[in-house]
């Protein structure tokens, strides 16, 4: 191996291990503040890509009529879940968040679909289109759920996927699609030749890095998911409704899948069941980083990235094999480190 | 031997009883090969039951260790032409072998790291599987004999399932077998119990190699099974969708439960199957919503029954054991001489990053005395407890019991030294009734093997180990509790039953961690009592407690600790006047 | 009328009762204590008040029913608790803790926020000293501090301590019942819970005695306190269990 | 309604009773319509829709089961397909290692099924067990000859190879090293690359460095196209060769400019509206593109979904030789249908024609492939 190609597969690897990062992000999030394992994640990064491509070529994306699906499912649960208790504002507010928003969404995806608005309207849009959904989700599938184990929350995650997986066949059929790229430019760097869309990769992928610092350090409301991953007792004894928490991070989780695959739509095809296995590359991240350090994800998911691009290199068919076997002693290493094999308090 | 009751039975007579429904006239042939398939897969769950219902270890990857059963039968009956029943010892060895290999390194990992580590080398060996020319790389073997008895080929789908439920049979019982011995007790303390199991001499990790070491030769034999009915076999079966199939099966059903194991297989099963003729007559044949309405199903039962489904049927109630209370006694440590020294603390610290709970205390404890450690919260009492019975590593210092140095030894090695001892937050097991909890305190006076408590060949050992539970409940007045689920008791309740589990373990020292807190008066004189007629005896007891009133009227000797530092040691009227203790730890509130 | 009415409230843990048929009220601007040994329910009444844990009977605050709803609609009505182990954020600094305790008030903006953190400030400079450093790495009296700190934040009309006292050496126990004093002339009504017998009753207004899950005496702080049921069962007891 | 009444009455209402029966010849389709091989199953289960409702005077009916390409699944498919719904025939299934692990009960119970799968194996060696086997899709070999043919013609001494990380690529892998070595082609570089995957940069350099004169990439549908896509970009100047696993409009949309040039074997009926009027072949493979794009919509039409289509194109012609044995449901009626098969000779489908014989259950010969390549975004025939 050369250097130009050691570096060719370093620049792969990380790029992937960019949307690993940020989908370890959002794992380290969703679970930290709602004890869920969202299995689930990737179908979220399948949704928003083959939305995207579906925009990006000026047909309507099957979505929207999922989105409107999940809201009404939504609207009906809560209003069964709190049907003691919702009243007034709070219906309203249930009612906003459930129908009109969809709706709206909706509305403005039928005006705009047809009309090629541009890549930033299309890549805000499907967006739009696939991040409500996860909250959606949250209250039809986990907020009844509240206090069960981590295995029975687990499994529902597994059960959503399964559902997930199936609609997306329904909506999105068998085959794959792709986007054309945010941008055509190639920056040649020495042997590499960087496709603008790496750089749009990484950049975003930055940015919204920060983004997420900026929310959790400086804002109350990113505190307050926070403090309900540290505590939730302490958070609900100072009034923060955890239910909601578990809303917005699950919100979090659907912005930042379909933000990841609208950035690798245009990289690479995408198909209605291939999420999965992109998200499974951010859960491995996720707990190899520790299952509640974010820093520690978005060093294994290069990590894992950078293995797995080397590794295709020099044994494409024991790819996984080796990623995976890989993965073994570190694990080993970070179990031995965090105390052993005691799983209770 | 005892006799395992009726109530015990049933769901066995009920397996055996459904050997017949294959030959119920009219009973559609399609049905009998549903329910071999729900047989080989209550099998696998059967084994997650153990592993992760019972034993808390989640695995991503039963499927794969299937498929280790499934190749290695297949191997032998195809390409060597070997007999099928050759192929059951050789895959079970292998599934064992190999899980072993693989249990040696994964059982380490704790929590997700576990269950990650199940997916890393369940997605290893499919892989493994399919590109290795031995096995028939993607394309597997195809043509394999089916089973034989007497040269007759066991083809009809009949004849199958009475060989796959009879081996559900098997498992079911081997299971509750096993879960019923002294093993089985160890796998049963894992989830919420470990620590405490650890400290009457349970190798923990030991027990969770076990569990899935167990597991996973239910799985081979349930790979066994699959290759002679199934006939061919690829990775396909073997894969990390299967693997979630099956915990699925588990989790649904009732994961902590054998019958449930049952329950979730034939739900999961039949449902799929019924879901292949209904939908498409709902929403006509172009569609596939299977997994949509199948993974919507699971959440709504999930949501209705978020313990699974078994429960529901059938409350947890441990049944009532029937005690021999004739059975022949175990054996009993000889006490040391009263008055020698038992066991001496010299400089112990532990450090927590940058705190130091417990700072360089010294403290000897003399055969047959009762000294009890004060102080206020964080002043490091529980920290000292952990540190002497290794269920914590002192930072720096030395502990020596009867001259043998016990410094940073694992708990279950200071057990096996005669130290038993409570825990300030109780750990009984919830699962598991009040005798059995306190059985568990006996773990180091039984020696059968799990393969002895698989067969049934331990009944002798485990009925005096349960005389032996039996008679130390007796002794702290809670004989009447025995067989109440031990979480049903009221919390003062709970520590009287961590001392008479400690006391199973016939202890020279006893270490009593607020043993008090939350008795009533008269219960607070008969503990006193107890602990007085024990030293007596010529155990000698180490207590830290909050109550003044008594433990003033019980030690012989005090110890105050504030800030993880000794500050006063000696008879209890003589600390009572120390201005240092006054200070800081009795203090005089205006 | 009564801030806090309390009537015939049961609370059980898989069938089994931890308290039974308790009626209580609290007035406003009163110090309200509750007393008893360990095990006696007494943690398990507060936490039923904050609608952490689902009980039977009815709590009324300031008038009006609270029936099911959830604990942070509590705080949104003005309670806050200060739990038995804190429940601090540990991995956050002191500052947050505190800001994030003023959540009920987050559409207030930030002047009106920094104005309730200088209060508090005021009242615990201990905590001004402590403000960067994370919440888990401060002593227990800190600790206790904190959290009444962060309960403070929100402006509550009631204000639940459970065990203010426990485990902390005597000299802070002491700074903990001057500062639940001093909140007396704030105005808001404390609901107390403590072993500290003779330092509760001291503090007190008004007292009631639960025993396993009853109340079995109640009275005016002074009376029990010479009341010699209570002297022999409680205060007999309080200068050495500190 | 308690908890324990409810589940008791589920169980009521999944044990629904088996559907009765009348005198019709029942066809049980067992395809991959969901998980990796959807976009085979996919089309296969839209044509079903177009089969003939009736075959010599008989009644026909088909019932449709999913086996996600799971071969437990199949095989539970293809039992409740003969013994609940009696099937005579199973048409079934998408992928090889799920049709391998199918041919043993299709021997045990006696019933024929024709497989819609690519490799070889599932019908040869002919032995006593694959008697019951037939397969309408060409041979993995037949296709692989063609490349090899076509790449020694061009004067291609040098191959790289990537292909599936599953039995598809696999079959390739075998079938194409063999017809290389007789036309004494070198592979210089053997890749795998998961259908998943969203990167094959690792690959591509493996065999961008090995510097072959052509690649070929194994796979099937849209999947193809990344490693020809990243082969580009990484300025790959050779030959592009794809397999009959891309013959679809999808594959064409994704792949875009980036696929153009690419040749590759294929069905007829993938050019059908180019092949001359004289091949008989033309006609079926029209009729058959008419009635799914009138079904499906237009550019819907994909190569696999018409092997499902030649499969119902075998059996109507074998079934009146077999209603001569006996009637639908009964032994005699499936084993005559067996033999009948067996015995059909020039039978013209939309894939090719195929000549029936005891040793060769699929019949076909050259004249059911052709060469193509992508020319203007579309399929262009090839001389």
């Amino acid at each position: 191996m050369d250097l130009s190609i050691f570096l060719i597969l370093v620049q792969d690897g990380v790029v992937n291990g960019a949307i690993y990062a940020l989908l370890a992000l959002s794992l380290v999030l969703v679970f930290a503040v709602t004890r869920v394992i969202l299995v689930a994640q990737g179908e979220f990064v399948a949704f928003g890509g083959l939305t995207y491509a579906a925009l990006a070529t000026g047909q309507t994306p099957g979505a929207i009529w999922l989105l409107g699906g999940l809201g009404l499912a939504a609207f009906a649960g809560g209003l069964w879940q709190e049907r003691r208790r919702m009243r007034g504002g709070a219906l309203l507010r249930h009612a906003l968040f459930t129908l009109a928003l969809p709706a709206a969404i909706i509305a403005a995806t039928l005006v705009l679909a047809p009309r090629r608005a541009g890549i930033v309207v299309e890549v805000l849009l499907a967006v739009a289109i696939v991040t409500p959904m996860a909250p959606y989700l949250y209250r039809i599938a986990f907020q009844p759920l509240g206090n069960a184990s981590v295995l029975t929350l687990l499994i529902t995650a597994v059960a959503l996927h399964l559902a997930l997986t199936g609609l997306g066949l329904v909506f999105f059929g068998p085959e794959g699609f792709r986007a054309p790229p945010f941008s055509d430019a190639m920056i040649l760097a020495g042997p590499l030749m960087i496709p603008g869309q790496a750089i749009w990769i990484l950049g975003l992928t930055l940015a919204l890095m920060l983004g997420l610092y900026a929310f959790f350090e400086k804002t109350l409301t990113g505190k307050a998911l926070r403090a309900t991953a540290v505590n939730r007792l302490g958070a609900r004894l100072v009034g923060i409704p955890t239910a909601q928490a578990g809303v917005l991070a699950f919100g979090l989780a659907g912005f930042i899948g379909a933000l990841s695959g609208v950035l690798i739509v245009p990289l690479t095809t995408v198909y209605y069941d291939g999420g999965f296995m992109i998200g499974l590359r951010g859960f491995t991240a996720a707990i190899i980083g520790g299952l509640g350090s974010y820093p520690g994800a978005v060093l294994a998911a290069l990590l894992v990235g950078v293995a797995e691009s080397f590794s295709s290199f020099w044994a494409s068919a024991f790819k996984e094999v080796i990623v995976f076997t890989a993965i073994i002693p570190v694990l080993l290493w970070r179990s031995l480190r965090h105390g052993n094999g005691e799983d209770e308090e | 031997m005892t006799r395992p009751g009726l109530a015990k039975l049933w769901p066995l007579a009920c397996i055996a009883l459904a050997g017949l429904v294959p030959w119920i006239p009219g009973m559609p042939a399609f049905w009998v090969t549903l329910l071999n398939y729900t047989g080989i897969a209550a099998i696998v769950a059967i084994g997650l039951v153990v592993l992760t219902g019972i034993g808390g270890m989640t695995s991503f990857g039963q499927a794969t260790l299937l498929g280790l059963g499934a190749y290695t039968t297949a191997i032998m009956s195809k390409y060597y032409d070997l007999s099928p029943w050759l192929g059951l010892p050789a895959g079970l060895l292998v599934t064992a072998a190999g899980a072993t290999l693989i249990g040696a390194v994964t059982v380490r990992l704790s929590g997700h790291y576990l269950a990650l580590g199940t997916i890393a080398w369940s997605v290893g060996l499919y892989y493994t599987f399919a590109n290795l020319d031995l096995v028939g790389r993607n394309d597997g073997i195809s043509g394999i004999p089916p089973l034989e008895v007497a040269g007759y080929r066991l083809l009809d789908a009949r004849m199958s399932f009475t060989v796959i439920w009879l081996g559900v049979l098997l498992a079911a019982l081997a299971t509750m077998n096993l879960l019923d011995s002294r093993a089985g007790r160890a796998i049963r303390a894992l989830k919420g119990g470990a620590v405490a199991a650890a400290s009457f001499g349970v190798d923990t990790a030991r027990t969770r190699l076990l569990a899935f070491v167990y597991s996973a030769v239910l799985a081979g034999f349930a790979g066994w099974l699959y290759v002679h009915m199934q006939r061919s076999v690829n990775p396909t079966p073997f894969g990390f969708y299967q693997s979630i199939q099956y915990l699925l099966m588990a989790v649904i059903g009732g994961a902590a439960h054998i019958p449930g194991a049952l329950l979730g297989a034939a739900l999961v099963t039949l449902v799929n199957d019924r879901l292949q003729d209904i939908l498409p007559k709902l929403f006509g044949a172009r569609g596939n919503y299977e997994s949509i309405v199948f993974g919507m199903l699971l959440i709504a039962v999930l949501q209705w029954a978020p313990d699974g489904l078994w429960p529901l049927i059938a409350r947890f109630r441990p049944r009532r054991r029937a005690i021999q209370a004739d059975a022949p006694r175990l054996a009993a440590q000889t006490m040391p001489e009263r008055g020698s020294t038992l066991l001496e603390v010299v400089r112990l610290r532990r450090n927590f990053g940058g705190l130091v709970a417990v700072n360089d205390i010294d403290f000897t404890l003399k055969a047959g005395e009762i000294l009890g450690l004060i102080g206020p919260n964080g002043a490091g009492k529980s920290t000292t407890f952990n540190l002497i019975t290794g269920v914590d590593t002192p930072s720096g210092g030395i502990v020596r019991f009867r001259g043998g140095d016990l410094t940073g030894r694992p708990a279950r090695h200071v057990a096996a030294q005669g130290i038993a001892r409570t825990f300030q937050h109780v750990k009984l097991v919830p699962t598991m009734s009040v005798i059995e909890n306190v059985a568990i305190g006996a773990h180091l006076r039984g020696h059968a093997s799990p393969l002895a408590g698989l067969l049934r060949l331990d009944r002798a050992e485990d009925a005096r180990l349960y005389a032996e539970a039996a008679r130390q409940l007796a002794r702290v007045g809670l004989a009447d509790a025995a067989d109440r689920p031990a979480t049903s008791l009221a919390l003062g309740q709970q520590r009287i039953v961590e001392i008479a589990r400690a006391l199973c373990l016939d202890p020279v020292l006893l270490l009593l961690d607020e043993p008090a807190a939350g008795l009533r008066h008269n219960e607070k004189a008969e503990l006193s009592t107890l602990l007085r007629r024990l030293r007596d005896e010529g155990v000698t007891i180490l207590l830290v407690e909050h109550d003044m009133e008594f433990v003033m009227g019980l030690v012989d000797r005090l110890v105050v600790m504030d800030f993880g530092t000794k500050l006063a040691d000696g008879p209890p009227d003589a600390v009572r006047a120390d201005p240092r203790v006054i200070e800081a730890y009795l203090g005089s509130v205006e | 009328m009564s801030l806090l009415e309390i009537t015939d409230l049961a609370v059980a843990y898989g069938g089994i009762p931890a308290i039974e048929g308790v009626s209580l009220s609290v007035a406003a601007g009163q110090i309200v204590t509750v007393i008893g040994p360990n095990g006696a329910g007494k943690s398990t009444l507060l936490n039923a008040i904050m609608g952490i844990l689902p009980a039977s009977g009815t709590i009324a605050f300031d008038g009006a029913a609270l029936g099911t709803s959830d604990v942070s609609e509590r705080v949104q009505a003005g309670m806050s608790l200060v739990p038995e182990k804190r429940e601090l954020f540990a991995s956050m600094s002191v500052e947050d803790n505190l800001r994030l305790g003023f959540y009920r008030f987050r559409g207030q903006g930030r002047a009106a926020m920094e104005a309730a953190l200088a209060e508090i400030y005021d009242l615990f400079p201990r905590l001004k000293e402590r403000r960067a450093q994370d919440a888990g790495t401060l002593s227990g009296g800190e600790r206790q501090m904190l959290a009444m700190g962060r309960a403070l934040m929100a402006k509550p009309r009631l204000l639940m301590l459970d065990e203010p006292s426990l485990g902390l050496a005597p000299r802070i126990v002491r700074d903990i019942f001057h500062t639940i004093t001093a909140l007396r002339r704030t105005g808001v009504a404390i609901l107390l819970i403590e072993q500290n017998a003779r330092a509760a009753l001291q503090v007190a207004d008004h007292a009631f005695v639960l025993e396993t899950g009853r109340v079995t005496l109640t009275g005016d702080s002074a009376t029990l306190a010479a009341d010699p049921r209570i002297v022999e069962m409680y205060l007999g007891q309080a200068r050495s269990a500190g | 309604m308690s908890r324990t009444s409810a589940i008791l009455a589920a169980a009521v209402v999944f044990g629904l009773a088996a559907p009765a029966f009348a005198d019709t010849i029942r066809v049980g389709v067992t395809i991959s319509t969901t998980g990796p091989a959807a976009s085979l199953g996919v089309p296969q289960r839209n044509s079903i829709a177009l089969l003939p409702k009736e075959i010599a005077g008989q009644q026909v009916t088909y019932t449709v089961l999913d086996d996600g390409a799971d071969s437990t699944r199949a095989v539970a498919n293809m039992r409740k397909l003969i013994e609940e719904e009696k099937a005579d025939i199973i048409i079934g299934t998408s992928t090889t290692p799920a049709s391998l692990a199918m041919i043993n009960v299709a021997a045990e119970t006696k019933v024929p099924m024709i497989s819609l799968s690519a490799s070889a194996s599932i019908i040869q060696p002919m032995d006593a067990t694959k008697r019951w086997v037939f397969k309408v899709p060409q041979n993995d070999n037949l296709m692989a000859d063609a490349i090899a043919g076509h790449m020694a013609a061009s004067g291609v001494k040098t191959v790289g190879f990537i292909g599936f990380n599953d039995a598809y690529g696999d079959g390739w892998a075998k079938e194409f090293t063999r017809a290389a070595a007789e036309k004494n082609i070198t592979i210089v570089a053997n890749e795998r690359f998961a259908r998943a995957d969203t990167s094959v940069t690792g690959q591509v350099l493996k065999l961008v460095a090995a510097k072959p004169d052509a690649v070929l990439i194994a796979g099937s549908g849209t999947p193809a196209a990344l490693p020809q896509k990243t082969l580009h970009e990484r300025a790959y100047a050779g030959k592009y060769y794809q397999t009959h696993g891309v013959a679809n409009n999808d594959f064409l949309r994704v792949g875009g400019k980036d696929v153009e040039g690419t040749i590759l074997p294929a069905g007829p009926i993938l050019v059908s509206a180019q092949l001359p009027d004289s091949n008989p072949i033309k006609a079926k493979a029209l009729e058959y593109v008419k009635a799914y794009e009138a079904a499906n919509g237009a550019g819907s039409v994909a190569t696999f979904g018409a092997h499902a289509y030649d499969a119902a194109i075998l059996l109507t012609a074998a079934v009146p030789g077999a209603l001569a044995k006996g009637k639908p449901g009964s032994a005699e009626f499936r084993a005559a249908l067996r033999d009948s098969m067996e015995a059909q000779k020039n039978v013209v489908m939309t894939h090719g024609i195929a000549n029936m014989t005891a040793e060769d259950h699929n019949g076909f010969d050259s004249r059911a492939r052709v060469m193509v390549t992508i020319e203007g975004g579309a399929w262009k025939l090839l001389p």
